[in-house]
């Protein structure tokens, strides 16, 4: 196919040609070019296939609202499907492919469904598929979910960078065009810090493709020197290839860089796209305007185009598109085109206004047909002509090409995004946006203004006022003279009677007029009925083009002003975004921060196998040489703990340390035990409830002098326990004196336990570790051989004689190494949480697995911890309400299976025998399961309806989930050392 | 006029011009024996079922914007009755029911997919909640099964197996679980109780309500005026509050903003309906081919549609994380509906301390799944004055008594369930 | 028997191999600072602030109300303590293990911080010597401008792994090197 | 709002540093309150369309409490303080 490209003309560079393929045919395009100039460069007219009657559509645009040229860009795991031609940037080796066809584009059998368009009216398949019943999903819906979508996505990870960053201004601007331009300038020049954003790659907008003079120069030239002294100067920040997609509350907009989407091997060192959070104290919406199409009969036809897109092609980048171009225009605009086309020597075959009259100038040679309009196309997969009407005569008009206008439409998307919605205005025939105050204004054609010069005056003004309101002197600017502009003044017309064929509103969702007029008759006539029902203005370009002539559509069916009938709700995203962008570093692996132990490096080296628990990585178990199973080495754990010395690292336990002479009373408040008398050097076992009387958290508090604790939570609840202190101490408590801080990432904390635990940590320790010296509960600073300073907790998860053994992070990994050592020719072992689990399982210690936000102290046999006499603490009040207190509640238990193999699972319900599976049957659940080494069966904890007068009593254990059923005996929930013996000696 | 493939075919031989309105443009009549606030899906069921299962046809549905222009106009589609506890699993499956006949009840494709829900877990503890939740599925003779990490592999490949803050062990999948069209489903409830002769009158606000002497709600304020009822129904979901203290009712509710997204439309890869254990991430695709997908609340009290960007980008690095494949697919739309958060994160259907008052709310953002239910609940409560067997649990004074329905188990602050 | 414990740094791991020569873009790690918490009881926050202040070699870091970080590079944590705990109506805790000091410089050091904590590096904004808890890098830290182009960076030991990856993620634009110093 | 908050103690920050725990109004009723205030403290909301009084607690800064005071609609923020120095405040005032 011979070239578009005109052989002079536009500010592409012509001495750097790029090649690219489409459909897998190499072509070559010049630097400075879109994909869609380069395509229409090549005459390539057809570029894609529409949603639902698959219909040949060639590229209407040259900008963001592009509803037709969508196609997949890249190969590999960089495919990006539904990529907008207009907007894509032209690299060297860039590989494209049109969507939504098959077997080809030029072939494509999904087109039958043109053919069945009377059947497929606006929801239509809302009144069928109903019968028979199962061939929903056995047979429609599987037929319809083929024929689903556009682009395919890829199934393998990204391998490019994303980045996320934060950015502040006095002014913010959205777009670079004549309007933002000026408005720039006149903040920067007021010192004002400035971000001028700008969707294109290119700044100047119109201004490059205007055959006019601003100033006495060309407007290209204009803009060059406008954005040369915004470089020079150090308070403005210009963003290029930056799209403001939303507006949040508190002037924070949301914008995402193409970084690196305009080369074809992107550099690791940077992202492909960054995110940027805009924090502007004003902002001054450029965006400009869209030009409207024109509704008539096929004019969805490829070759059919807006005006102001051909004058891109053509002025911007040197591109006709086509040899016979035909011009339908409801206003200057078209006029403007015409004569640009003919100066550059492309024939103009006829140029339709439905106008009686305009003041438009004419070009010499052109043929204008007035009160005339288009009411059909001709050609297949390509334009070959139309039926222009006047009159009631028809004349067959030959073109390749057809530049339509239907007047402008302010683009005020951003300022429509936190719920006010655009206002009518019949003297603009177009939608402006809401009145926000003086915070965020648009500015120029985004404010409904037309000639040029006005724009230019209107963003320096309104940028000079802003920045006075901030406080900056700002200067009047001098207005540059513009010479040789069209006048773009339009007169509506919403839809050309007498179209024959198809005239769509939506072009990529096929929306008709008589769609339209089909919500109407069947009551959905609210605009947003009208939306969901016909699906207009839901594609992705969200109705941008189509939008507002459905609006003036419907009203005139309706017999209102588009005033009445209204826009649909403005949403972000202005453009669709990434996912990539917007999830920047936070994926895969990196999607959370990870928190590591301090004996991390000691868990490793001892052949730890991590587990994710929260945001922590810990050590799981420790397997050894010839063990083939997890089980094996908790089995072996386990019982080294029990008879000999086990060394666990405790270090995710939350730790604060509380001061203050009301720290007493605080924790008085905070738990629901008594801490008022708890001495100095002495730890104790706290419960803390939620106001509403159920179990939050526990964990030990020790004293540490007279008005200095350390608290301790669980590693699930760290944070959490924190803030709820910090609750009570800022709200609830204000007067007590009390102060505290977080000394998690301070201490490495281990948990020595077993009947050798004392002899091995006294090799380590200076002070005298003896029963009477350093008793159950014991909680002090000691001293480590070689002076270190430690802390040191006589307390016991396991059930065994235990210590917790605190010492700076740091030397964490050392100690952990010497007591391994001190501890060898007593057989110490590491132990994981997995073995830890099991040994608190046999002793019935509670974790979150009967804390789970449900339960009462009484539940988990805690009552006694519920210190009742107390005046107040936090959940006391609540916690005798009746469904609290009722005598069914579920009350933990023991369970021991019948049958010795037996295994019980965590998750199983609990059944009477022989009774039927019904939840009102259900008698509760198992919450902790392990295989017990000690006693050498399975053991379970449950909860179990009135659990504790049911002790002897067999009970089923019912997970049908996992196919297993199993007798179990209730017992009480401590299977060793019920009377404490091993924690005293 | 009756919906099937047979007039559309006749329909399309008359040019599509003779298909009648959907539903009426009533004007409103002086007096109801019910009025029900609210023309969202619930009030719109509601009505629906008051017509057809208990013969009240007197009966008009308020909506102060358009018919359905809630959280049914704006949610994420997702039906499913995988829950715990005894006050929830059998209402859910109850609603799961109906969902499986709707169609066919009401004669209009709300395009009921029962794709299945996988509901990922990712650790030994969240598979221990499930496997518990699953067994009280079955308790309630609901079908669930857990799936092992090659069983969730086989069935969705794509999602990150390999590069995983927190690895994928397996998943609680319930088959007959999906998605149906959130808009059809009020367009049916709609149409239906209008070809019953419920009167489904749209731009019309209540602004108060009028109660007599002894406290009996006889009517309602509305932009079009004073409307009488023997029997008011509350269906306002994020305006709860609003509407019931016209009625001088503090309630448990709390109203926040949830955030929902839909991306460009791509061919179908996702199937079933995924929710992540990792975070808080729910996805599916829809028949046209957009992911449908959101996450948590924005966590502060809002009665504004429209959420934050933290919460956005937070939502997406969950998506991402999840479906690696996500990332260079782009999201179209962000919205956000107003949830009516509850203290316990389950809802109320009961009377109120007025008599002829029925309240229904507390949905949090699970209400579009429970829509059929709802509406046969609160439509039961009204027509006989006393609660579902299903919704018995679901009563207003269970906070005070102590019996929450606390399937989260994160006690009394809204923004946590 | 006396033990000599080897103390380890958490960054260890992440800073290996042979001493690399800093680039104009530079983050180091401090080995060994000393970083007291330091809490101010009711009514006294003025009074400690004012004590806190007349330290030597002891830089002052503002957490919120009543809470400090006191930083040096000179002074031992025991002796630090001895000085703070003196300070009437405070106490005083030693984190010189539980935390991470970063310094991070260059002439385009706003450009990568920008992509780490939401707030306004402008020096109008955050002037040499301000100083806050902030996310940095989405984790809960301390940043402090100690100069027109650099800062200091405190955060949690745990999380100090993902902090400096993000970091050194964060400043591969502008060849950012890392090093003990 | 939704975006940033100006801590007292901290400056503009973005929503990101802050966990919102919920309703600021409600006093925690004296023990020996009756059962009905107890029970509206703990689960009844007042939850008005308009302006209204949150807890804002700012974790991942100075970690106080902050009562922030916005309208639930447009999103604006009327004023920030440290908890503590708004509930000194309301007592002195008899506010709340």
């Amino acid at each position: 196919m011979s070239s578009f490209r005109l052989s002079s003309g536009g500010i592409v560079n012509r001495g750097n040609a790029i090649s690219y393929t489409f459909d897998g045919k190499a072509m070559r395009g010049f630097e400075g070019d879109t994909l869609a100039s380069a395509l229409l460069a090549n005459g390539e007219m057809l570029v894609g296939r529409s949603f639902k009657y698959h219909r040949p559509r060639g590229i209407v645009t040259a900008g963001a609202a592009e509803p037709n040229a969508l196609v997949t860009i890249g190969e590999g795991a960089r495919r990006e499907p539904n990529t907008r031609a207009t907007v894509a940037e032209l690299y060297d080796g860039l590989t494209a492919a049109s969507q939504n066809r098959w077997p080809s584009l030029r072939y494509d059998i999904g087109s039958v469904n043109g053919l069945l368009s009377p059947f497929l009216s606006a929801g239509f398949y809302y009144k069928t598929f109903m019968w028979p019943k199962a061939f929903w999903e056995k047979l429609y819906e599987p037929l319809i979910r083929r024929a689903a979508g556009l682009g395919r996505i890829v199934t393998e990870a990204d391998p490019d960078r994303y980045e996320k960053a934060w950015a502040h201004c006095d002014l913010l601007v959205v777009g670079a065009g004549p309007t933002g331009l000026m408005a720039a300038l006149a903040a920067g020049r007021a010192g004002a810090r400035v971000i001028l954003a700008h969707e294109d790659f290119r700044f100047g907008g119109s201004l490059l493709c205007e055959k006019l003079n601003i100033g006495g120069v060309p407007a290209d030239e204009f803009a060059r020197a406008i954005v040369d002294e915004l470089v020079s100067l150090p308070n403005v920040t210009l963003m290029a290839r930056t799209t403001v997609f939303g507006w949040y509350d508190d002037m924070v907009f949301g914008a995402v860089e193409k970084v690196q989407k305009h080369v074809a091997r992107p550099s690791a060192d940077l992202p492909v796209e960054r995110l940027w959070r805009i924090v502007a104290k004003r902002a001054i919406l450029a965006s400009g305007a869209e030009e409207r199409p024109l509704v008539f009969g096929g004019n969805d036809r490829p070759g059919v185009m807006m005006a102001e897109g051909a004058r891109i092609y053509l002025n911007r980048y040197g591109v006709a598109i086509g040899r016979k171009v035909a011009v339908f225009t409801n206003g200057g605009s078209g006029y403007g085109l015409a004569r640009d086309l003919m100066a550059a020597g492309v024939e103009v075959t006829a140029l339709i206004d439905p106008r009686r009259d305009s003041g438009d100038a004419v070009p010499e040679g052109l043929r204008v047909l007035r009160g005339a309009g288009v009411i059909a196309t001709t050609g297949h997969l390509s334009l070959k002509g139309m039926i222009a009407e006047r009159s009631g005569y028809e004349e067959a008009i030959d073109c390749d090409a057809l530049a339509m206008s239907g007047g402008w439409s302010p683009i005020v998307h951003l300022l429509c995004q936190r719920g006010a919605k655009p206002v009518w205005s019949d003297e603009k025939q177009a939608f402006l946006a809401p009145d926000f105050g003086s915070a965020f204004v648009a500015a120029g054609s985004a404010a409904g203004l037309a000639a040029l010069s006005e724009c230019l005056k209107d963003g320096a003004d309104k940028a000079i006022a802003l920045c006075r309101d901030l406080g900056f002197a700002a200067y009047e600017m001098d207005m540059p003279e513009v010479e040789g502009a069209y006048d773009p003044a339009f007169a509506s017309l919403w839809y050309m009677p007498g179209s024959r064929g198809k005239a769509f509103v939506d072009f990529q969702n096929d929306v008709t007029v008589a769609d339209l007029a089909l919500s109407q008759r069947e009551a959905f006539g609210h605009v947003e009925h009208t939306k969901r029902y016909t699906t207009a203005g839901m594609a992705t370009d969200q109705g941008k083009l189509g939008n507002v002539n459905a609006i003036g559509i419907i009203a005139g069916m309706r017999g209102m002003s588009p005033a009445d009938i209204g826009t649909t709700t403005f949403r972000p995203f202005y453009t669709p975004v990434s996912f990539g962008a917007l999830a920047g570093t936070a994926r895969g692996e990196h999607s959370r921060p990870v928190r590591r132990s301090p004996l991390h490096g000691w868990a490793a080296k001892n052949g730890a196998v991590f587990v994710e628990s929260g945001l922590w990585h810990r050590s799981s178990w420790f397997p050894r040489e010839g063990e083939k199973t997890w089980r094996e080495a908790v089995d072996r754990e386990v019982k080294t703990v029990r008879s000999s010395a086990g060394l666990c690292d405790v270090s995710t336990l939350g730790k604060i340390e509380i001061f203050g002479a009301g720290a007493g009373e605080f924790l008085n408040r905070v738990y629901s035990n008594n801490f008022l008398k708890l001495p100095v050097g002495k730890a104790r076992y706290g419960l803390m409830l939620r106001e509403d009387g159920i179990v939050y958290d526990d964990g030990t508090t020790s004293r540490l002098s007279e008005n200095h604790y350390v608290l301790t939570t669980t590693t699930a609840y760290a944070a959490e326990v924190m803030a709820h202190l910090e609750f009570a101490a800022q709200t609830l408590f204000p007067h007590l004196d009390v102060r505290f801080a977080s000394s998690s990432d301070q201490w490495a904390q281990m948990s020595l336990a077993g009947p050798k635990a004392r002899i091995i940590l006294q090799r380590l320790v200076e002070d005298d570790l003896s029963n009477a010296a350093f008793p159950f509960l014991a909680a002090r600073e000691v001293t480590l051989k070689g002076g270190l300073a430690a802390r040191l907790f006589r307390i016991s998860f396991s059930g065994e004689l235990a210590y917790e053994l605190a010492v700076p992070a740091g030397y964490g990994e050392a100690v952990a190494d010497a007591i391994m050592e001190a501890g060898q020719g007593d057989g110490i072992c590491a132990y994981g949480v997995e073995a830890l689990n099991v040994l608190r399982i046999e002793k019935g210690h509670v974790t979150h697995n009967e804390l789970e936000g449900r339960t009462t102290a009484d539940d988990v046999g805690l009552g006694r911890m519920m210190a009742m006499q107390k005046p107040d603490f936090i959940g006391k009040r609540l916690s005798t309400r009746f469904g609290l207190t009722a005598a069914d509640r579920l009350q933990m238990v023991g369970l021991k299976p019948v049958e010795a193999d037996g295994e019980i699972k965590a998750g199983a319900h609990l059944l009477k025998e022989n009774a039927k599976p019904s939840m009102i049957n259900d008698q509760g659940f198992v919450s902790s399961a392990c295989y017990s080494p000690t006693l050498g069966s399975h053991i379970a904890l449950a909860m179990l309806k009135s659990g504790r007068e049911r002790f002897g009593e067999k009970i089923v254990v019912w997970d049908a989930l996992r196919g297993q059923e199993l007798l179990a005996e209730v017992c009480a929930p401590v299977f060793v050392d019920p009377d404490n013996l091993k924690l005293h000696v | 006029m009756r919906y099937s493939a047979l007039e559309i075919v006749r329909q399309a031989f008359s040019g599509n011009r003779n298909w009648k309105p959907a539903w009426r443009e009533p004007q409103p009549k002086p007096h109801y024996d019910v009025i029900i606030v609210g023309g969202g899906g619930h009030g719109l069921a509601t009505a629906y079922y008051l017509a057809k299962e208990f013969g009240i046809t007197n009966v008009a549905v308020l909506e102060k914007g358009y018919l359905g222009s809630g959280n049914i106009g704006r949610n994420t589609t997702i039906i499913r009755s995988n829950y715990m506890l005894e006050g929830n699993e059998p209402f859910y499956e109850f609603s799961m029911k109906l969902w499986e006949g709707l169609e066919q009840d009401f004669n209009y494709n709300a395009m009921v997919s029962q794709r299945g829900i996988v509901n990922l877990f990712h650790s030994d503890g969240q598979r221990d909640a499930y496997a518990r939740r699953g067994n009280a599925m079955k308790m309630h003779g609901v079908e669930a099964a857990l799936l092992d990490r090659e069983g969730v592999r086989k069935m969705m490949p794509y999602l990150n197996f390999d590069h995983a803050r927190f690895p994928i062990l397996g998943g609680l999948y319930q088959k007959r679980a999906g998605t149906a069209r959130h808009d059809a489903v009020a367009w049916g409830y709609g149409r239906g109780a209008d070809m019953r002769g419920v009167d489904i009158i749209q731009q019309c606000e209540v602004n108060g309500i009028r109660r007599d002497e002894s406290g009996l709600v006889t009517g309602v304020e509305t932009s079009k005026g004073f409307i009488g009822c023997n029997r008011l129904a509350l269906a306002t979901a994020g305006h709860t509050s609003v509407t019931g203290k016209m009625a001088g009712l503090d309630l448990p509710i709390e109203t926040h903003v949830l955030q929902a997204f839909v991306s460009e439309g791509l061919k179908p890869v996702i199937h079933n309906v995924i929710t992540y254990g990792a975070g808080h991430f729910y996805i599916s695709q829809s028949d046209k081919g957009g992911l449908v997908f959101g996450a948590d609340i924005d966590y502060y009290s809002s009665y504004a549609q429209r959420g934050n960007l933290a919460t956005v980008e937070h939502t997406i690095e969950e998506g991402v994380s999840l479906i690696p494949g996500l990332s260079r697919a782009r999201v179209l739309r962000a919205w956000g509906g107003v949830m009516d958060m509850s203290m316990d994160g389950s809802p109320i259907i009961d009377k109120t301390p007025i008599a002829n008052l029925y309240l229904n709310c507390g949905w949090c953002y699970g209400g579009f799944k429970a829509t059929p239910a709802s509406g046969f609940c609160f439509a039961h409560l009204i027509a006989k004055d006393e609660p579902h067997y299903t919704a018995r649990l679901l009563r207003l004074d269970r906070f005070e008594r102590g019996l929450a329905i606390d399937e989260g188990g994160k006690g009394p602050q809204p923004n946590l369930h | 028997m006396t033990i000599s414990f080897a103390h380890r740094h958490v960054l260890e791991d992440h800073i290996i191999g042979f001493e690399m020569k800093p680039n104009a873009h530079h983050l180091s790690v401090s080995r060994r600072p000393t970083i007291v918490t330091v809490l101010a009881h009711a009514e006294a926050e003025e009074d400690v602030q004012l004590a806190l202040d007349l330290l030597e070699d002891v830089s002052i870091r503002s957490c919120g109300p009543c809470e400090w970080l006191a930083v040096s590079q000179s002074s031992s944590p025991e002796a630090l303590l001895r000085l703070l705990r003196a300070i009437p109506g405070s106490s005083a805790f030693d984190q010189s293990d539980g935390r991470v000091l970063m310094q991070i410089s260059g002439p385009d050091v706003r450009r990568i911080l920008a992509k780490c904590v939401g707030i306004d590096l402008h020096a109008d904004v955050f002037a040499v010597g301000a100083s806050g808890n902030m996310l940095i890098a989405h984790v809960a830290g301390n940043l402090a401008r100690s100069g027109p182009d650099s800062f200091e960076i405190i955060v949690p030991r745990s999380y100090a792994g993902t902090v400096f990856e993000e970091l050194k993620e964060m400043g591969r634009e502008f060849a950012l090197t890392a090093a003990f110093g | 709002m939704a975006s940033l908050i100006t801590c007292p103690h901290c400056g503009v920050r973005p929503k990101e540093e802050f966990s919102i725990r919920g309703d600021a109004v409600p006093v925690r009723p004296a023990p020996n309150a009756s059962d009905e205030t107890w029970n509206r403290y703990v689960f009844v909301r007042d939850n008005p369309k308009g302006v209204i009084r949150e807890y804002w607690h700012h974790v991942s800064g100075c970690r106080r409490y902050l009562v922030v005071e916005r309208d639930n609609v447009s999103h604006a923020v009327l004023s920030v303080t440290d908890a503590t120095v708004a509930g000194r405040a309301g007592q002195k005032e008899g506010v709340r």
